[in-house]
């Protein structure tokens, strides 16, 4: 036996409940005995469109949270953006359905064995993780604050339990229509000096994750984000979802982010490197 | 008792549902999900002399009922190879086929001289849909002669026992012509279809998809390719043994190549949709093939072909 | 204004979305979902010397996001395809493409001797995707040396004005060395692509499921074959017109056409889902051009690879 | 203009209703005003398997009535088996759902000017389009007797009021289930007999559509049948659903059972000739 997907299992999970919520649908599924299994940053592999799909491979989520309901089996939620014909598909979906489900899969943020000072940065839907995130941290002593941006109102995730478990919560839209005008990174400097960050944990669009990388190194602060990359298996047996990845030894590698991530050190990313493989990558030609 | 047993050139499966080269990883990252020693095979993702990063992301698209895929060989290169992943696969008591790949002729003598003394490898696959660096970048596969140097390489190397299955791509005029020359130079059987060539345009972004632009098209899309270059192969070369693949997701796919020519059939893109996808597909072709009134998978093998005559 | 406007050799067309030769009847039969005139161009089924009865049954076969067929090119021939077909169309102001297929050289030398005085027409599709007689029934579009001689045929006897488009198959280890053949013969467009050769086993007879053993794919599932073909083919020539076909069902999927280098787009198997499948992509494919800021459809020919030097 | 096809049109029809009648589906379609235009033996070709469906192709139905319902729209009713993955798809679909629909196609049965005596055949799902058939040749004073057959009861479809348009009803089964055993085969001539039958109009199996025009012929009496051949568009575009028939110069042509059909006169087919081109075939070679 290996450590690869180590606790993953597939069940047919039934939707419990499916709720629209601004521009994303909350779905909860019922998926048994795993949901004791799954940390924050872990993700979800769901088979979508059906039987005679024209769609072949499944969508990856991120996990918002799990419950564990004893013998009536554990609960799994995530958060769904209505983008393509797979997560659309998805969203309409009603309670009672069942879907083909793998989870837990994935890397899940690193937890300090130190009360830190924790600021987590969501871009999205990439909020959903964080707040499983921060129940852990507090539970551990930290201190939370939470940065989340979008580019409209209707485009941030932000449960009201969720955000009771944070110290503040700045929002940053691009329009304005909540929050500050602006992006995460216009805020994120400010809130570092002001509350001593020790550490950054993020999740959104790459842009978003290089721009706080970014940030974090000027500060020499540490910085955990989650990312995310076009997977064909979600399980790491097809490499398509590689990224360039700076390994303790220096050397970059093509590594997977299904497995290998999708939470990954920000310092270890090649940043920038979509469409190239960066000078110096081990077996580049 | 239905015997389910098959045969590649001298070596024996116990089953005929094999995984599909670079559909498996190392073999490890599927064992959480069900016991590869269970496998007809377990074909390993096609190995190069050296490390090797593969293409730039984007690597893959999805199509309709398929997906393009450019990983470009991306592996750790035969020596840590055979120091990590072998030894691994071994100790789970996994039937191993191993697949290679060469950017030149000498590439692939080099393989064959490096797997001959390994012990545990039941067949190797010779992938010859690689790029040709002493040939334009053509593909072996593409053209009989550079197919033909490619396999006599591994056919003059590999010592007696270990039988070849040459792989070979359906982007030709005649296929029938390539396997020709590769079981001439030396192959104990085939294997039956790579990739097929497609692109992706992003309509956003509108330019290719892919880092690598064009990219192998598999999955459910092309099985019907796959049963088409099985069942002419098998037509002209009735004796040499076929590893049917191509867009197989269920028994009655598995059986459709069987029926087609194929002595086993290995699992692709079904996989990623379905980690337990190649045990589900053993459990139903054996069910298929009962349910036919077939007593062993041999009688099926190439049926559709006999059946003719009888009608 | 937008200019939906496009041109293949000289020939010009209203906008770029036609129907695919063999997929849109006589034009009768579509003619009561929409008018036919406001098509880009009819592409008519291609037509061959005499009647044709065509292949035995069953001709078609479902498959994962297409279909195969083989309905053997069976028509009226030329004489009664020009007295009954070409008046109704021309009546109906229909802007017509003729498709013609021979089973020798000489089949397209009369063809085109036939057609070179029709009024009416604004440019011949040849089907170069046919069995050769002469040459032990092997297609002509499979070989340079066949194809330019279809070709030849057809340029030497259709006169000075109506354009002549090749009409290509994929099932060939280079289509670019093909298109190159067929337009130093002569073709001033190519159509890129016919269908890709496959084939079905039915599990429960345990036989091919066509009468024809083997068939046409056609369908979303060959797209990504068709871009890959037409951006191949527009890299390599690009000054040459290419009508482009395969797996078009939406305005994006014509978008992605184009982009790889297509200069008109043929809508065949989706017509058979929805009948008015052409007239809904014609709107679409607007739009999304409009969308992404084009001013003409001509700005958008092959844009995916301009844009490569750009990022 | 032309004559093809002409009353047919698409719609995005409403499922009224859709019940479990033995091994069939009854199902019933909110479809407007193309109600009134079909006629019995005509078809319906409808899109199966919802958007990102891998299935491109329609499915054809035989109507099996239809309801003009004034200003709330007609209804068009089909007896569906649930069989390969379209026709399962189509039968669970719930109520409320919409379904592509493209009305009324093909040829329907040929109504005789005069009252005769006609003898309804109806194999399995095929005595669907068979009641509103008997309908019409009642309502032009026809005396209609019907034969239905199946492998098993369940397989009957013979709904009350269907029974009552009929003069007598004879129901054949192969396992005995319900009726006689046996074939249809095996009761028509006694019932032509009996009854001085003079035109059998029928729809099944190819297989027992043959049969039938065997006896037909040897009885001298007419046959219509309709007949169901894979039907790639169901428009006429395609030539896939062709069937060799004699024409009235006695010329065998390869003609569409879609548009030409599926209602042909079991004269004019040539019978067996699946798999092959008969000899003498216009354009055969
Ligand atoms: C680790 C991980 C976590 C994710 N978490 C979430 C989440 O919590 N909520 C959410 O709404 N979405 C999430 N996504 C994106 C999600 O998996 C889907 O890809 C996205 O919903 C678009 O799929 P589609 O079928 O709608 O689009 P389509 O355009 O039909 O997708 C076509 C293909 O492209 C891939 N693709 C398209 N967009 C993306 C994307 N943004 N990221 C990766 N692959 C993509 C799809 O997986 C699919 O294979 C996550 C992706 C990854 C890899
Ligand atoms: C004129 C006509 C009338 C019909 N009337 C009825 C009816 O009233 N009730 C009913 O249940 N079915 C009827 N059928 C059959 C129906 O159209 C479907 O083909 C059948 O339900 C099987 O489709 P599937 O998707 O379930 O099977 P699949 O096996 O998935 O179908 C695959 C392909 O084969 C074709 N096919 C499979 N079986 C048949 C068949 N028996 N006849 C024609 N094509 C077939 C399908 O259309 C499809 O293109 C009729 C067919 C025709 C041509
Ligand atoms: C992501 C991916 C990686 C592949 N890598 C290899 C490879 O390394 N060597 C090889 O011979 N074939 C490779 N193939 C081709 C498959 O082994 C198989 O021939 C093809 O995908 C058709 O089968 P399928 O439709 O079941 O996937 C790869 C296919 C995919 C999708
Ligand atoms: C039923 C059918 C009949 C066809 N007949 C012809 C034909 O007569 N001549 C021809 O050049 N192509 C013919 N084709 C090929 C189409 O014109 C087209 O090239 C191909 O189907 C790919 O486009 P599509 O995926 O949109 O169908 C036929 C295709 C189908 C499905
Ligand atoms: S998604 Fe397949 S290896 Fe990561
Ligand atoms: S089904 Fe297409 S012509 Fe009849």
């Amino acid at each position: 036996m290996t450590s690869i997907n180590k606790s993953a299992s597939q069940v047919w999970a039934e939707i419990v409940s499916n709720k629209k919520v601004g521009a994303y649908h909350h779905m909860v599924f019922q998926v048994g005995e795993l949901a004791t299994h799954a940390k924050p940053g872990n993700f979800v592999a769901i088979a979508v469109g059906g039987s005679n799909s024209a769609m072949v491979l499944r969508r990856a989520f991120a996990i918002y949270r799990t419950f564990d309901r004893g013998v009536t089996g554990g609960l799994l939620e995530i958060v769904v953006a209505p983008h393509g014909a797979g997560s659309t598909w998805l969203t309409n979906q009603n309670p009672g359905f069942k879907v083909d489900l793998i989870a837990p899969l994935g890397t899940a943020f690193g937890i300090p064995t130190q009360p830190v000072r924790a600021l987590l940065v969501g871009g999205g839907y990439g909020s959903a993780p964080l707040f499983g995130l921060s129940e852990v941290l507090k539970s551990r002593g930290c201190r939370v604050d939470m940065v989340l941006g979008a580019s409209t109102a209707m485009k941030i995730y932000a449960p009201l339990d969720g955000k009771r478990s944070v110290s503040s919560l700045t929002i940053a839209t691009e329009d304005g229509s909540t929050g500050i005008t602006g992006k995460v990174t216009d805020v994120i400097p400010g809130i570092i000096e002001a509350n001593s960050i020790d550490i950054i944990y993020s999740c959104g669009p790459m842009g978003m994750l290089e721009a706080i990388n970014k940030i974090s190194s000027e500060f020499g602060i540490m910085h955990q984000c989650a990312i995310e990359e076009s997977m064909a298996c979600g399980i790491g047996v097809c490499m398509t979802c590689v990224l360039p990845m700076k390994g303790e030894d220096g050397q970059i590698r093509m590594l997977r982010s299904c497995i290998d991530g999708p939470v990954v050190d920000g310092d270890n990313v090649v940043w920038g490197a979509k469409r190239v493989i960066p000078e110096g990558t081990w077996g580049a030609n | 008792m239905f015997n389910y047993q098959t045969k590649l050139g001298q070596a024996e499966f116990s089953n005929p549902i094999f995984t599909a080269s670079g559909c498996a990883g190392s073999g490890k990252e599927l064992s959480q999900f069900f016991d590869i020693s269970e496998l007809g095979a377990i074909v390993t993702k096609s190995i190069m002399l050296k490390p090797r990063s593969g293409r730039a992301t984007p690597r893959m698209a999805e199509t309709p009922s398929g997906m393009l895929n450019s990983i470009g060989l991306q592996g750790p290169g035969i020596d840590l190879f055979l120091e990590n992943d072998i030894p691994w696969l071994r100790d789970q008591g996994a039937t191993i086929v191993v697949s290679i790949a060469g950017e030149s002729v000498e590439d692939y003598a080099v393989l064959a001289r490096k797997l001959r003394a390994v012990s545990g490898i039941s067949a190797l696959e010779v992938n010859i849909s690689c790029p040709n660096v002493e040939n334009r970048g053509q593909v072996f596969a593409c053209h009989p002669t550079t197919a033909r140097a490619a396999i006599e390489a591994v056919r003059r190397n590999i010592g007696g026992e270990l039988p070849i299955i040459a792989k070979l791509t359906p982007d030709v005029t005649s296929i029938v012509e390539i396997a020709e020359e590769v079981v001439a130079a030396g192959a104990d059987g085939l294997a039956l279809i790579n990739t097929v060539l497609g692109m992706v345009i992003d309509t956003n972004t509108m330019r290719p998809k892919l880092a690598g632009k064009t990219g192998g098209l598999s999955g459910p899309a092309i099985r019907p390719v796959a049963v088409r270059a099985i069942y002419q192969v098998h037509s002209a070369l009735p004796h040499v043994k076929i590893l049917g693949m191509g867009g197989v997701a269920s028994g009655r796919d598995a059986f459709e190549l069987i029926l087609a020519g194929a002595s086993a059939v290995s699992v692709g893109t079904a996989t990623f949709g379905n980690p337990t996808a190649v045990m589900q597909i053993k459990e139903e072709l054996k069910n298929e093939l009962i349910s036919h009134g077939f007593d062993s998978l041999q009688e099926a093998v190439g049926y559709a072909h006999r059946s003719e005559g009888n009608i």
